[in-house]
């Protein structure tokens, strides 16, 4: 790609607002997303800390009695803008941050699985394949064609699904555009409450800029997450504001 | 038929055997060797297993990315950093003492490092990429620097031991090899230079690892720089340590081959050595621990005692690493030669402790704690694969050194009891 | 990081980063490139004996160091710096001068005519009316490696310089490299068996042959060495074969054939 | 020139730093990192021209509308069909990862009879012998009634003197009844969420696991927008639907009939209160705001992986739904006419009496939803014959089972005549995506090929489904929307009707103006008894379309191993503190049983859960057991369940 076709090109920030309240914690955006993304199901050894899981749905209960008693929290790789803690670590250039379309890109082929991102990564959402990857005899038929699967030994995360932007650029350059402009995530897709809205930062008229009050999760690090939520309810403002973890006190020994 | 098999290998044995000193029968060897062999091929078998099918034998995760064998690994680095402050001491600040332990010195610092790396060669997903490092090399990333420094300070480390290697009674019946060694020798200032530079680099940025981890407020600390504060607490920490490890070496040498490998005088040396760089060390760590816990966590918006609400990782862990591992061996060892020498074994392996500890609430702390309000403090037990591994590394470095100390002079001053 | 690599990209950082450590590994490179050339160059202008020498020294255990003036008493205990070299020794005039303590009788049956010079690598060194020295194994030595299979003699016309090798001596498998007690041209073999070995044109000057032993010195020395030999024979289980204070036999090898005569002749013979 | 040592070496120096210079070997260098990510066994995937193409979901029996990625190697993806009448652009978790569940390892890929493996063929005509036999004492069980393949069952069993049963599904139970105090016929009143303002559902889980996906999650979105309906939850635990209704009422195991009186007025607020354990306030308020935040309606019919309320229950239900005025009133019970051309739907499998079939013909192709084990071999006489029509081998089959292999998701021909709770009926059929493995037969051909074998004439699949389009046609009702821009036309003209239905299209027949209904509630019985307090309850828990007989999506592990959004198959979740109090540690492996049943599991504890309650998940393979221990074979026996648990 040559320097004059790099400026040409609108640069975005593409990231997300997702709304709490809408969030039903079906979990199809997990589902959408493994299928999208080729992630194996689950060998048997598999849990919520050793599977690949490039989106996840966390259950979050209200401290305070008043009010709804529980939220579902879709967290996926937040994008960070700003010194993001996967680019600076990773020793060897497999994680960068694309200028063009913000999003933190994850380069497999190049990754030598040290896990340094993931210590890094303050919303524990990358993922490493501990294992071979291995679907039943003949369902590699349901693989996603635009998708590679990760070997093992390698650290994944969510790309805002990247072979989709990717398609989405295509798309634009049959039309003699350089601007692959908004394109949906598998996520997005597959959210039956819309609860997910996807768009671009940098565009004032966009469905972002329209998304009202916002706030992110662990704003005190200064990261500046691409990835947003919306909530009308206080006790989810307060938990996000509030950084760590403070256990009640039945809860520390777990 | 036994005897006829024993024979020639006494015989090679002891042509390999320096003279002048004496050592336990071939037969009483092996024996010493044999449950070292077997844990190494333990280790051996583990890790083939691990390069195998991945790292899915481990019981590390996606929330616990490193384990027992990046916590090992700080410390036996921090422990080999004798290695390279022996030689600045020895080469630079004229310690002329140290001459008595600085080949052991150099053994040590070359099987801690390569112990490291070997165990680091099967913690990475993908060991056929290792060398990516230095071809797409992020010179922004404190691994990069420690992969860097790691790699080239194990061949100074290597060629600064070769000497002790070439002086081997086989290999100095090649008169060149003589010659090498003794030119080699006359220029090992340069080579110790060159290893403190890259020791002091990646015992640094080993140390810089977790201290720029913006997203683990628990470790992030404030920048110097390019370089947290981690970055410097862990060099000073392991010029402290560093001479308490050999001096806990040697003296465990000395217990398995009731021999007496060095003077009394060295070992007053090694813990004043220790003692002053570890009571300058702890100063600062407590200075860097006030400003952690006042002003950068609170920044990132965590309230520093939250850190050490959950159970096992109390308060306590904090006094006990600057109190009782810290302070406490540090005035102790800079009063050697004024208390039993014999007992200074004691405050270097509390000195050992606390800097074993610091790597350890770094590694296993860190990722203990949530960084996600509600997310849960999670625990880890080392599968019997990753403390196999590291039990293998452990029984490599023992063969290596025992064979080494069999073979050539490690300790200069070597006296019969 | 060069031409054809995808996607990587230079930055000061990069070359900042990079130089460093290219300065650090060139520094090793060459370090280890002048080592060797040194020892080229050493090996071909003929020092790589004094190197090697200087090495032995080094590696020799503490009581083979002690310095000459340890044995007459006039400096107990005392260690030599110098490679047994008192030639150019400041400390050697002065001690020289001190009296001798305590009386020395030769160990019976050794002889140590007070007509030769020694070295401590058990050679002794016969000065000739013609300038030449003759050079030969001291009664020690000789008792102690006893009749050698394989004597390699150096061809007439090396250069032999102190405590470098002189010549090599085998016996059923123990192998031994003399060292030489003078520095100087080979002039002549002596005859197989024979007293002598080398016929040797000393370098000139006084200080000549001022490193080497005579008299009742010679005879404190040969004391201590017999003591050692002793030690060393006894640290073996068929050590207490000799402890009986008699007179040495000719050929110790012969006699006892069980004793590690390979670590004994190199302790004797300065051997590392 | 000489060439000797010298000049070699220069030549070997010189071609290193040469070399060195030049690309080539940084390429390869750099090559090699695309050499170590191909290894053999990392699959790759087969990269080719890509469609899109839309589906019918079978899962259940709304019938959304899928849009399916096929490559050349098949369906690759799922996605909704955002204009989809029915789906409205929303499916239910597993059906995103369905399009996997033809290669599931316990794919079913020959007939079973007695235990051996035979020729499908074989295995028909030894159903067709043995329904034979079993003459009135045969029955079909149909779990998606008013389909095309319904009829042709209809006609098969009508001929042979047997009978087609469908189960009762959570959807169904509540309007049943209503129905039957109507005085109407089966399928002929249906739920008006979308003009509801107070929505009270008892025990109903109204936010997950029932009706169609895409039309509560539309209504979900719409109150979060506009704050209408209000969601008011009543159960004796915490569902999903608790936690996220306006308001949830916890009410004591058992004691849903003391609430319902009480919010009819038939009981006492104050004994009503000690019952449910409720606090008089929030009973009254309830009961006041049922009248007054109208349109109002209750629903009941309990969790689908239960049995549901009893039957005394429901009947008060419904009385009190006529009591608050939502019997025919918009935003309420309104009435919906049945499909045209659609056979009557069938009674109910539980009210077969026990032990009295010889032959029951369970068609489970495709389908997601819960036929436990336990009721259908209760159903059977001794030594009676179980036929099921599967796609997959399931968890566990006796000796006189007859398996025949079928078609699951996206394969081979089917329609569907939308979801029970509509308002509206609706169809839409597809001609299926995904090729049909050659051992396996679609429903319609089964169907064929036993009334071919059984001598039996019937109409093919073709002409039937022709009739019926021609029937909705001819009726001039409703409209039919298309997928693909979303665009909606009369159904006037068959060929046009018949061209857009082929291409994924969805017919949807008009609402009924609501008027005024009757039924006769004096008969309703509203004694409520007092329950006995449990000291631990047991619930079951899955996600939706994943509760059935097949066994689980395979990436249904990502929502309940590795999200933890519902308890894991095997495993019995509980808050730390009631572990403490039952002295169990996590991974204990405990037995639970409750008095229909008992499930073995490992402890695992999650601050998430409720004191006092065992969760137990209903997904995937060894659900069987936790669905029968729930009593959800036992027709009323209620969501939650009394439960003890000891380690074993």
């Amino acid at each position: 790609m040559s320097a004059t076709q790099k400026t040409s090109r609108t640069p975005r920030r593409y990231g997300m607002v997702i709304d709490l309240d809408r969030c039903t914690g079906c979990g199809a955006c997990v589902i959408a997303c493994a299928a999208e993304n080729n992630v194996a199901p689950g060998a048997a050894r598999e849990n919520d800390r050793n599977s690949i899981s490039l989106l996840r749905v966390f259950t979050l209960n209200n401290p305070t009695a008043a009010g709804r008693r529980t939220a579902f929290l879709p967290m996926m790789c937040m994008q960070c803008e700003h010194e993001t803690p996967c680019v600076t670590v990773c020793p060897q250039q497999a994680v960068e941050l694309d200028v063009l379309s913000g999003i933190v890109e994850q380069m497999p082929q190049r990754c030598l699985g040290c896990r340094y991102c993931m210590t890094a990564c303050p919303y524990h959402a990358r993922s490493f394949n501990w294992g071979d990857p291995s679907w039943p005899a003949g369902m590699e038929a349901t693989l996603n064609p635009a998708v590679a699967p990760r070997m093992r030994g390698v650290v994944e995360k969510c790309d805002f699904c990247q072979s989709r932007l990717h398609a989405a650029q295509d798309a634009a350059a049959v039309n003699g555009s350089l601007d692959p402009g908004i394109y949906t995530p598998a996520c997005v897709e597959a959210c039956p409450t819309q609860a997910i809205t996807f768009g671009d930062w940098n565009d004032p008229e966009g469905a972002l800029a329209k998304s009202g009050e916002t706030f992110a999760w662990l704003e005190g690090l200064g990261t500046q997450p691409k990835v947003r939520y919306r909530s009308g309810q206080n006790w989810l403002h307060e938990m996000a504001e509030r950084g760590g973890a403070a256990p009640a006190k039945e809860e520390r020994h777990g | 038929m036994a005897d006829m098999a024993w024979v020639p290998t006494t015989m090679l044995d002891r042509k390999f055997v320096p003279r002048g000193v004496t050592r336990c029968t071939p037969a009483r060897f092996s024996l010493w060797l044999t449950p070292w062999c077997l844990l190494l091929g333990l280790g051996l078998w583990a890790a083939y297993l691990c390069l195998r099918d991945g790292l899915l034998h481990t019981n590390m995760d996606n929330r616990f990315a490193f384990g027992l064998w990046i916590f090992l690994d700080l410390a036996i680095i921090a422990f080999g950093g004798g290695a390279f402050f022996s030689g600045v001491l020895l080469y630079f600040f004229k310690l002329k003492e140290l001459n008595a332990v600085i080949r052991s010195a150099v053994l040590i610092g070359f099987l801690c490092y390569s112990g490291a790396v070997t165990v680091l060669a099967i913690d990475v997903g993908q060991p056929l990429r290792a060398w990516f490092t230095f071809w797409h090399p992020n010179a922004h990333s404190m691994l990069t620097e420690v992969t860097f420094c790691i790699t080239l300070y194990l061949c100074v480390l290597a060629v600064e031991y070769l000497p002790v290697l070439l002086r081997n009674r086989q290999f100095r019946k090649i008169p060149s090899f003589l010659v090498f060694e003794w030119e080699l020798h006359k220029l090992i200032p340069v080579l110790a230079g060159i290893g403190a530079f890259l020791s002091f680099f990646h015992q640094g940025s080993l140390g810089g690892l977790y201290g720029v981890l913006r997203g683990r407020p628990f470790a992030f600390r404030e920048s110097f720089g390019i370089w947290p504060t981690t970055f410097f607490l862990f060099v000073l920490s392991a010029m402290a340590v560093g001479p308490s490890f050999l001096l806990i070496m040697t003296r465990v040498a000395e217990w398995v081959t009731r021999k007496r490998l060095v003077l009394e005088s060295v070992y007053v040396r090694l813990a004043r050595v220790s003692g002053w760089m570890l009571t300058f060390y702890v100063l600062l760590k407590s200075i860097d621990t006030m400003v952690w816990l006042n002003s950068t966590s609170r920044r990132g918006g965590f309230l520093p005692w939250e850190y050490y609400s959950w159970e096992p990782f109390g308060v306590w862990i904090l006094f006990v690493e600057i109190g009782l591992f810290g302070f406490v061996p540090a005035l102790w060892l800079m009063r050697a030669g004024k208390v039993n020498t014999s007992w200074l074994i004691a405050p270097a392996l509390l000195a050992c402790a606390g800097v074993a500890l610091n790597r350890y609430v770094l590694t296993v702390q860190t990722l203990s704690l949530a960084t996600l309000p509600f997310d849960e403090f999670l625990s880890y037990t080392p599968s019997w694969q990753e403390v196999a591994v590291f039990g293998g590394v452990v029984a490599y470095g023992v063969i290596v050194y025992s064979v080494l100390y069999r073979y050539t002079r490690l300790f200069p001053q070597e006296q019969e009891r | 990081m060069f031409p054809g690599v995808n996607g990587f990209h230079w930055s000061p950082v990069h070359i900042i980063f990079l130089s460093a450590f290219g300065l650090v590994l060139s520094v090793l490179l060459v370090t280890l490139a002048v080592a060797f050339f040194r020892t080229l160059r050493d090996v071909r202008s003929g020092r790589a004996g004094a190197i090697a020498w200087h090495c032995d020294f080094e590696d020799l255990p503490r009581q083979e160091r002690l310095c000459r003036h340890a044995f007459e008493g006039a400096a107990p205990g005392r260690l030599c710096d110098r490679g047994f070299d008192c030639r150019d020794c400041e400390t050697h005039p002065k001690f020289a001068t001190i009296e001798t303590r305590w009386p020395v009788t030769l160990p019976a049956g050794l002889e140590y005519p007070e007509t030769r010079l020694y070295h401590r690598g058990h050679t002794w060194v016969e000065p000739q009316p013609d300038g030449t020295a003759l050079i030969g194994l001291d009664d020690l030595g000789a008792r102690v490696f006893g009749a050698p299979e394989v004597v390699e003699l150096p061809a007439p016309g090396t250069k032999l310089s102190v405590n470098g090798a002189a010549w090599r001596m085998m016996r059923n498998g123990a192998s031994v490299s003399v060292r030489s007690p003078l520095e100087g041209e080979v002039i002549a073999h002596g005859a197989p068996g024979g007293q002598w070995q080398l016929r040797v044109k000393p370098e000139a000057g006084e200080r000549a042959f001022r490193h080497l032993l005579s008299g009742a010195e010679a005879h404190a020395w040969v004391n201590a060495e017999t003591d050692r030999l002793m030690i060393l024979l006894s640290s073996t289980p068929t050590g207490a074969a000799l402890a009986d204070g008699g007179a040495l036999v000719a050929d110790l090898h012969q006699a006892l054939p069980d004793a590690p005569w390979d670590e004994v002749s190199a302790a004797m013979f300065l051997n590392c | 020139m000489a060439i000797g040592r010298r000049e070699l070496l220069g030549l070997a120096g010189g071609a290193a730093v040469g070399g060195a210079l030049s690309p080539v070997p940084w390429k390869l260098l750099d090559d090699s990192a695309i050499w170590t990510q191909n290894w053999s066994w990392t699959p790759t995937p087969v990269r080719g021209p890509v469609t899109e193409k839309f589906g019918l979901c079978t899962l259940c029996a709304a019938g959304c509308g899928v849009k399916a990625r096929c490559g050349s190697a098949g369906v690759f993806g799922v996605a909704p069909a955002a204009e989809h009448a029915t789906g409205g652009g929303a499916l239910c978790p597993v059906v995103y990862g369905a399009h996997q569940l033809p290669y599931h390892p316990r794919r079913l890929r020959t007939a079973i009879v007695n235990g051996h493996a035979v020729e499908t063929k074989e295995a028909i005509a030894e159903v067709a012998r043995r329904l034979e036999a079993a003459g009135a004492k045969a029955a079909i069980l149909d779990e998606r009634p008013g389909r095309i393949v319904s009829a042709l069952y209809d006609r098969i069993a009508r001929a042979k003197g047997g009978t087609v049963v469908t189960l009762a599904q959570v959807e169904d139970r509540s309007l049943r009844t209503m129905e039957d105090l109507a005085g109407m016929g089966p399928g002929t009143l249906g739920y008006d969420f979308e003009h509801a303002a107070l929505i009270l559902s008892v025990g109903a889980p109204l936010l997950d696991s029932w009706g169609s996906t895409g039309r509560m999650s539309r209504l979900w979105s719409r109150r979060v927008e506009t704050g209408k309906p209000v969601f008011v939850h009543a159960g004796s635990h915490w569902s999903r639907t608790a936690q996220l209704a306006d308001r949830a009422l916890i009410l004591r195991p058992g004691s849903e009939a003391a609430l319902v009186a009480a919010l009819a007025g038939k009981l006492a607020i104050e004994p009503a209160a000690e019952i449910t354990g409720l606090s008089p306030a929030s009973l009254s308020d309830l009961a006041l705001r049922l009248r007054e935040q109208a349109p109002a309606l209750v629903v009941g019919g309990g969790e689908a992986a239960s049995s549901g309320l009893p039957e005394a229950t429901e009947r008060m239900i419904a009385a009190l739904n006529v009591a608050i005025g939502a019997l025919g009133r918009a935003g309420g019970i309104v009435m919906r006419r049945p499909l045209t051309g659609a056979p009557q739907p069938p009674q109910y499998l539980d009210r077969v009496p026990d032990h009295s079939l010889d032959l029951l013909v369970h068609e489970a192709s495709s389908a997601g939803i819960v036929a436990p084990e336990a009721l259908l071999r209760r159903k059977l006489a001794a030594k009676g014959t179980l036929v099921r029509l599967s796609a997959f081998l399931p968890e566990a089959f006796g000796p006189n089972d007859v398996l025949i292999p079928s078609t699951t998701f996206l394969e081979g021909a089917e329609d569907a005549r939308g979801a029970r709770d509509a308002a509206v009926e609706t169809w839409s059929y597809s001609d299926g995506l995904s090729s049909v493995p050659a051992s396996a037969l679609p429903p319609a051909e089964f169907a064929a090929q036993l009334a071919e074998a059984l001598q039996v004439k019937v109409e093919s699949y073709e002409e039937l489904r022709k009739a019926r389009a021609a029937a909705i046609v001819a009726a001039k009702r409703g409209h039919v929307y298309r997928h693909a821009g979303g665009e909606r036309a009369e159904a006037t003209d068959l060929e046009k009707f018949e061209a857009a239905m082929a291409e994924g299209a969805v017919w949807v027949d008009e609402p009924v103006e609501p008027g005024p209904l009757r039924a006769k509630i004096d008969a309703v019985d509203w004694s409520a008894g007092r329950p006995e307090q449990p000291s631990l309850i047991a619930v079951a828990s899955s996600p939706r379309g994943s509760l059935s007989v097949l066994p689980a999506v395979p990436l249904a592990s990502k929502l309940d191993r590795e999200t933890r959004l519902y308890a894991v198959p095997g495993e019995v979740r509980m808050n730390p503190r009631t572990a403490r109090e039952l002295n169990l540690r996590p991974g204990d492996s405990v037995l639970v049983s409750t008095p229909f049943g008992e499930t073995r599991g490992r402890v695992r504890c999650d601050a998430a859960a409720i004191p006092g309650q065992l969760e137990l998940g209903a997904c995937g393979d060894g659900s069987q057991l936790v669905l029968e221990a729930m009593g959800a074979a036992e027709p009323g026996a209620g969501p939650t369940q009394a439960a003890q648990i000891r380690r074993s």
